[in-house]
């Protein structure tokens, strides 16, 4: 199952919107993107997995436990979520 | 009458007590006072006698009634035998008879031999026999520790008292109520029971008008915020020196004299927790089922949702009041454990 | 005609119910007469002759010696010649047998208290219908009452409520100030002097959330910040006089051990794999499971110290410390958690965690944690010895979930771990028990699939 | 104890009084003896028919509570109330039939207030052992062992104060003797010359311990007397004996107003209450006593007199009878106070008082 990748700016937006869903007041501008997100956010186990469920409902992509490691920083999990999935 | 006293009340020397109402406010002493009254109220309706141990010849083992034999004669003052349960019983029979007598018992501690005239007739009859009978009586005790008399002359029943439905239990701690209950309880048509406490006798004050005073309702004698400390006749006075003593401190506390203990004033004690949302009880009787425990019972029920922290209680210690001065002061209730309980209370 | 007399068991005495026939003095085909003694009667106190009222002949004897028999029941019939004679007992007084069915078809005059005729008017209970087991077929109140409500005890024994969980105290004017400036009893410090929230503490608290509501509409971001930092300030108030308490009246001990989390994380990793991501798990769950069941078996740190003795606690609440954005710190409870799957415990978690964040969380959870958990394995600590929040006795801290050398059948590799500490009230139990503990929850850990 | 039934006087010095301002008598004078022993028997025989239809009606559990029962003593209550006039008081114990029927209280009120109904004659809150009626001053049954005594000398005390000549009449028991408080009032009765008239019914058992064991000296009027008021022996069983010695006193005490004693030598044929065993007394004493049955007394007499046959004795059975089962009919049917009055009466409010005679 081909989902057609997403534009940059799309992910981009995609991982700002999930990440303020679970952190609203979240200053994503001015987030570096090679910063570890979890560390820069706080965000505990629970608030990960929120995240996650949030950008596979945004993105309809599939987001499985291994993909986590592609998603540390802000670069990362827009060059995941901009390329062909699975 | 048989023998026929003076029936003009000639106003004798002692003491400023006229019979008619002194006009402006003057000092006296609780003792005049209570003289007054009991001269005021024999010269006002032939039916009022007075009878107890040493009132006539003697003048009243507490010098109440010193000079009213030679006013009103020994017929209307008259000296009873060491015969509680004749002489008590016998001014229930009079009331029934029509008389509207003053039975002065000499202090609550001998009251115990007349405990079943009081109870079983004066407050049981009108009941019992279907509202026919009616016994408009008037007793007299004096109450309390402090001088030490130590155990069997220091008791205080009050509470025991009342308890009895069919009596009307009153504690006058001022000077105007000492003057004017008497006149209130003799015009009620019950039996009555006026408690005084025996280290008033001496205490001076102000005699505002001599006019009667009610016997339905507790008076608030000093207005507050943070506390409501409640008392009654002889503990009056220490709740008044404790309030002094925490104004000091920064802390309000309103005194309460209950006056009347049976009907207790609900409306105005529980009208004072409403306002200081804290409540201190004082009474010289033991703890156990004291007069304090049924107050505190009736603002746990009635005010419960505005205590900000538990009621305390300041009573005697639950021992035979001793003799020796030291002992007995720490028996009694102080100033001091009402400062201490005031301050549980506001911690 | 010869009419019939009843000679029924007299009643001799203010407290006597029943009597025994001792003896009869008649048989049956005697005369007897008006005042005649016909029998002697025991009334547990005295053997008394009884005599009877009517004259006549002895028809039957219905009653032997020997038995205990209720006032009013029939003992013997006379047959009393011609009309029934004038000291015959009338039968207007027919109510005194005990026989049900002569009371009902008699005069229909029920005998019962005014008292018992206005609670039947007040049940809804028609008396006729009503079986009397008092003297004499008399009807008593608890007959009444319990026709209104069948089933229920018939004495009035109020339930007795479950014991409530460990209650914070509260005055009962806070309780009722609190209510009126809706202010959360969770967010109220309790005093530093008796350890109860009295009108001060509410007051405090409504003024730090006052400050926060009284904003301007639009509040500019430094207006909220400053309202925050207020409603920072009182919950910082309330977390400092718990903890000063807590390390002043609880005498701590803490102990630690590592617990292999290679089995759990396979797992999760396999169940995880068949969840959404909406129900995917999170080691905490398995961890907090892992917990409670520990708990149930461990009882002693299950509950509250009370007036100076354990008061162990039937249900296993497990309080969650969740940390509040931008500071703060919350540990409320997860009703019952041993009871729940591994699945209902991740959203109950999840549930927790966000009503605590928006400040929504119920009295209840705030006010009955039985044993408190604390994760800060999340924020990458390795080992946590907490605080443990009186008036519960204990506190389980798990840390990060780290790879370290392993030693498995004396070959060395590497496996997934975690520290697991505990804190305890000496007060109330032993390192002994508490080791226990700990190595039953490393146990349960190793079979996660039973959790 | 010498049981000679013969009046042993012993009386104190009367002291010279001043003389009081006394209305004419009006009353007490004896009526014709024949018509008047007939009222006398009469009387007696409704207390007793009364008394022992209540022993039924008690077995049947109408009647609840304590009961002591009268039969064996009614000529002292007949002797003494039909002495005593109107506006005179009567202060009775918790064996009060006898005294509340004499006195002329109805039997449906006194039964009515054994069956615990409103229109008993204490509105069913006494029993049996608390009668009253403030209409004919008869102030009640007292169940406390010489708890009347003060009483009486109390309502004395005010018509000694308020120059009312009347006198007051209080029955106690050879039990009562014995309290503390017959001593305390019989002493003041006698200083304060209260015009009090002191019935004791010594029926030789207080309870059920017989007199020569509660009393160090049996001769009770002796001891009386010691007291300084003037006291009679009488033999309770004969009613035209303590009829006369009754109205030998009452003139005394309205003479000089102080207060007199007679004791009543007489004897209960049923025990002490319904739920005594009767254990202490041998049957060989009642029959005894049985045999100076005061109903029987009267009947013998009034028959050597010629003023009494069967049919007249049937006739008067047959109206006792007949009052009696309507009293008891009247008495089931009527209803019970209601239960919101419960509070009633525990205090007077200034216009019920007002309503009150003294």
């Amino acid at each position: 199952m081909t989902t057609q990748s997403l534009t940059r700016e799309a992910a981009h937006a995609a991982v700002a919107d999930a990440l303020r869903r679970v952190v609203p007041d979240a200053d994503l501008e001015s987030c570096p993107p090679d910063v570890n997100l979890r560390e820069e956010f706080e965000l505990d186990s629970l608030d990960w997995v929120e995240f996650v469920e949030n950008l596979a409902k945004r993105t309809g992509r599939r987001i499985d436990e291994d993909d986590y490691a592609s998603l540390e920083t802000l670069q990362d999990s827009v060059d995941f979520l901009s390329r062909p999935g699975r | 009458m048989t023998t026929t006293a003076t029936s003009t009340a000639t106003a004798t020397g002692s003491g400023t007590g006229t019979g008619s109402p002194a006009a402006t406010p003057t000092t006296t002493t609780y003792r005049e006072a209570m003289r007054a009254a009991l001269r005021e109220a024999l010269a006002g309706d032939d039916r009022v006698f007075l009878v107890g141990e040493d009132v006539g010849r003697y003048g009243g083992s507490f010098g109440v009634s010193l000079g009213l034999l030679e006013e009103f004669g020994p017929e209307r003052i008259r000296d009873a035998p060491l015969s509680e349960s004749a002489f008590v019983g016998a001014g229930i029979g009079a009331a029934l008879g029509g008389m509207r007598p003053i039975v002065e018992i000499m202090t609550v501690n001998f009251s115990l031999l007349a405990l079943d005239q009081i109870l079983d007739n004066a407050a049981t009859l009108r009941h019992m026999s279907g509202g026919q009978l009616c016994v408009p009586l008037v007793i007299r005790m004096t109450t309390g520790a402090g001088r030490q008399l130590a155990a069997q002359h220091s008791h205080s029943f009050e509470g025991w008292y009342a308890s009895i439905p069919g009596l009307r239990v009153v504690a006058p701690a001022t000077i105007d109520d000492a003057r004017g209950m008497l006149a209130s309880a003799l015009a009620d048509p019950n039996p009555v029971v006026i408690f005084e406490h025996g280290s008033l006798y001496n205490s001076t004050g102000t005699l505002t008008d001599g006019l009667p005073r009610d016997i339905d309702t507790a008076a608030v004698r000093r207005p507050g915020t943070d506390v409501s400390v409640f008392a009654y006749g002889g503990s009056l006075g220490k709740a008044l020196a404790a309030a002094e003593e925490l104004a000091g401190a920064g802390l309000d506390a309103e005194v309460v004299d209950l006056r009347t203990l049976r009907p207790l004033d609900d409306a105005t004690i529980m009208a004072s927790v409403r306002r200081t949302h804290r409540a201190v009880v004082i009474d010289e009787a033991w703890r156990t089922g004291s007069l304090a425990a049924e107050v505190s019972a009736r603002i746990t029920e009635q005010a419960f949702y505005d205590l900000d922290a538990p009621v305390e209680r300041v009573c005697s210690d639950e021992v035979p009041i001793p003799y020796a001065k030291h002992l007995e002061d720490a028996a009694l209730p102080q100033v001091a454990d009402v400062v201490a309980a005031v301050r549980r209370t506001v911690a | 005609m010869a009419a019939l007399s009843e000679f029924t068991m007299p009643s001799l005495g203010a407290d006597m119910d029943a009597g025994i026939v001792l003896e009869w003095l008649v048989k049956p085909g005697d005369a007897v007469h008006r005042g005649d003694i016909v029998a002697v009667v025991d009334t547990a106190k005295a053997a008394v002759d009884v005599e009877c009222f009517t004259s006549g002949t002895v028809q039957e004897i219905l009653v032997d010696p020997g038995r205990s028999v209720p006032v009013g029941t029939v003992l013997a019939t006379i047959a009393v010649p011609g009309e029934a004679g004038p000291a015959a007992v009338p039968t207007a007084l027919g109510g005194t047998t005990a026989s049900a069915q002569a009371r009902a078809d008699g005069d229909g005059h029920l005998v019962c208290s005014p008292l018992v005729r206005r609670d039947a008017a007040r049940l809804g209970v028609d008396l006729v219908t009503v079986h009397g087991t008092g003297v004499g077929g008399r009807i008593r109140r608890e007959d009444v009452e319990h026709l209104a409500h069948p089933g229920q005890a018939s004495g009035r024994v109020p339930e007795v409520p479950a014991a409530p969980a460990a209650r914070r105290r509260v005055s009962p004017y806070a309780r009722r100030l609190a209510r009126e400036l809706q202010v959360d009893l969770a967010g109220a410090a309790a005093s530093a002097v008796d350890g109860a929230v009295h009108a001060a503490q509410v007051r405090a608290a409504a003024e730090a959330a006052a400050t926060v509501t009284s904003a301007a509409p639009a509040p500019a971001a430094g207006a909220r910040e400053i309202g925050a930092a207020q409603r920072q300030a009182a919950m910082r108030a309330t977390i400092a006089g718990l903890m000063a308490r807590s390390k002043r009246e609880i005498p701590h001990y803490y102990l630690s051990t590592t617990v292999d989390m290679s089995a759990a994380m396979s797992w999760l990793r396999d169940r995880n794999r068949e969840l959404t991501v909406a129900d995917r798990l999170v080691p905490a769950a398995l961890m907090l499971k892992a917990t409670a069941l520990a708990a149930r078996r461990v009882p002693q740190l299950n509950g509250s110290w009370r007036d100076d003795r354990f008061v162990a606690s039937p249900a296993v609440h497990l309080g969650v410390a969740i940390s509040l954005r931008g500071g703060g710190l919350v540990a409320p409870a997860i009703h019952d958690a041993d009871a729940l799957s591994v699945h209902d415990l991740m959203a109950a978690l999840k549930d927790l965690v966000a009503r605590a964040r928006t400040g929504r969380l119920r009295g209840s959870e705030m006010s009955d944690p039985t044993l408190t958990v604390t994760n800060l394995g999340e924020q990458g600590v390795e080992s946590v010895f907490g605080v443990i929040y009186p008036p519960q006795v204990a506190l389980v801290g798990f840390g990060k979930v780290l790879d370290r050398p392993w030693a498995v059948g004396g070959l060395l590799g590497v496996r997934p771990t975690v520290c697991l500490t505990l804190s305890a009230d000496h007060r109330a139990t032993d390192g002994f028990t508490g080791a226990r503990f700990l190595d039953l929850i490393d146990h349960l850990m190793q079979r996660p699939e039973e959790l | 104890m010498n049981s000679t039934a013969d009046t042993t006087t012993t009386s104190a010095p009367a002291a010279p009084r001043p003389t009081r301002r006394r209305r004419p008598r009006t009353g007490g004078s004896l009526p014709d003896a024949e018509g008047h022993r007939r009222d006398l028997l009469r009387q007696m025989l409704r207390i007793r028919r009364f008394e022992e239809r209540c022993v039924e009606l008690y077995s049947a559990t109408k009647i609840r509570g304590f009961m002591h029962l009268y039969i064996g003593e009614e000529a002292v209550a007949v002797g003494v109330l039909a002495s005593l006039a109107e506006d005179d008081a009567v202060v009775s114990t918790y064996r009060e039939h006898g005294h509340a029927l004499a006195r002329g209280i109805s039997m449906e009120a006194v039964m009515a207030e054994m069956f615990g109904r409103v229109t008993g004659c204490s509105r069913g809150r006494g029993g049996s052992m608390h009668i009253f009626d403030a209409g004919r001053r008869f102030y009640g049954g007292n169940a406390i062992v010489g708890g009347g005594l003060p009483l009486a000398l109390g309502l004395a005390l005010s018509d000694r104060m308020l120059d009312r000549d009347r006198v007051t009449a209080c029955f106690f028991g050879d039990g009562a003797f014995a309290e503390g408080e017959f001593h305390e009032c019989i002493n003041l009765a006698a200083l304060w010359r209260a015009p009090l008239l002191l019935v004791c019914e010594n029926n030789r058992y207080a309870m059920g311990t017989p007199l020569a064991t509660t009393h160090a000296r049996t001769d009770l009027a002796a001891r009386a007397a010691s007291y300084g008021v003037e006291a009679h022996a009488v033999d309770g069983m004969d009613v035209e004996a303590v009829e006369q010695a009754t109205r030998e006193a009452l003139a005394a005490i309205h003479a000089d107003g102080a207060p007199r004693f007679l004791e009543m030598l007489t004897y209960r044929f049923r025990a002490h209450s319904m739920y005594d065993p009767d254990r202490y007394r041998d049957k060989a004493e009642i029959q005894r006593w049985r045999r100076r049955d005061p109903l029987s007394l009267l009947d013998k007499r009034m028959r050597d007199g010629g003023e009494l046959d069967d049919a007249g004795l049937a006739a008067l059975q047959e109206a006792v009878d007949r009052e009696i089962a309507e009293a008891v009919d009247a008495a089931d049917a009527a209803p019970y106070e209601p239960v919101e009055d419960l509070a009633r009466y525990v205090l007077a409010t200034p216009d019920e008082a007002r309503g009150l005679t003294s």
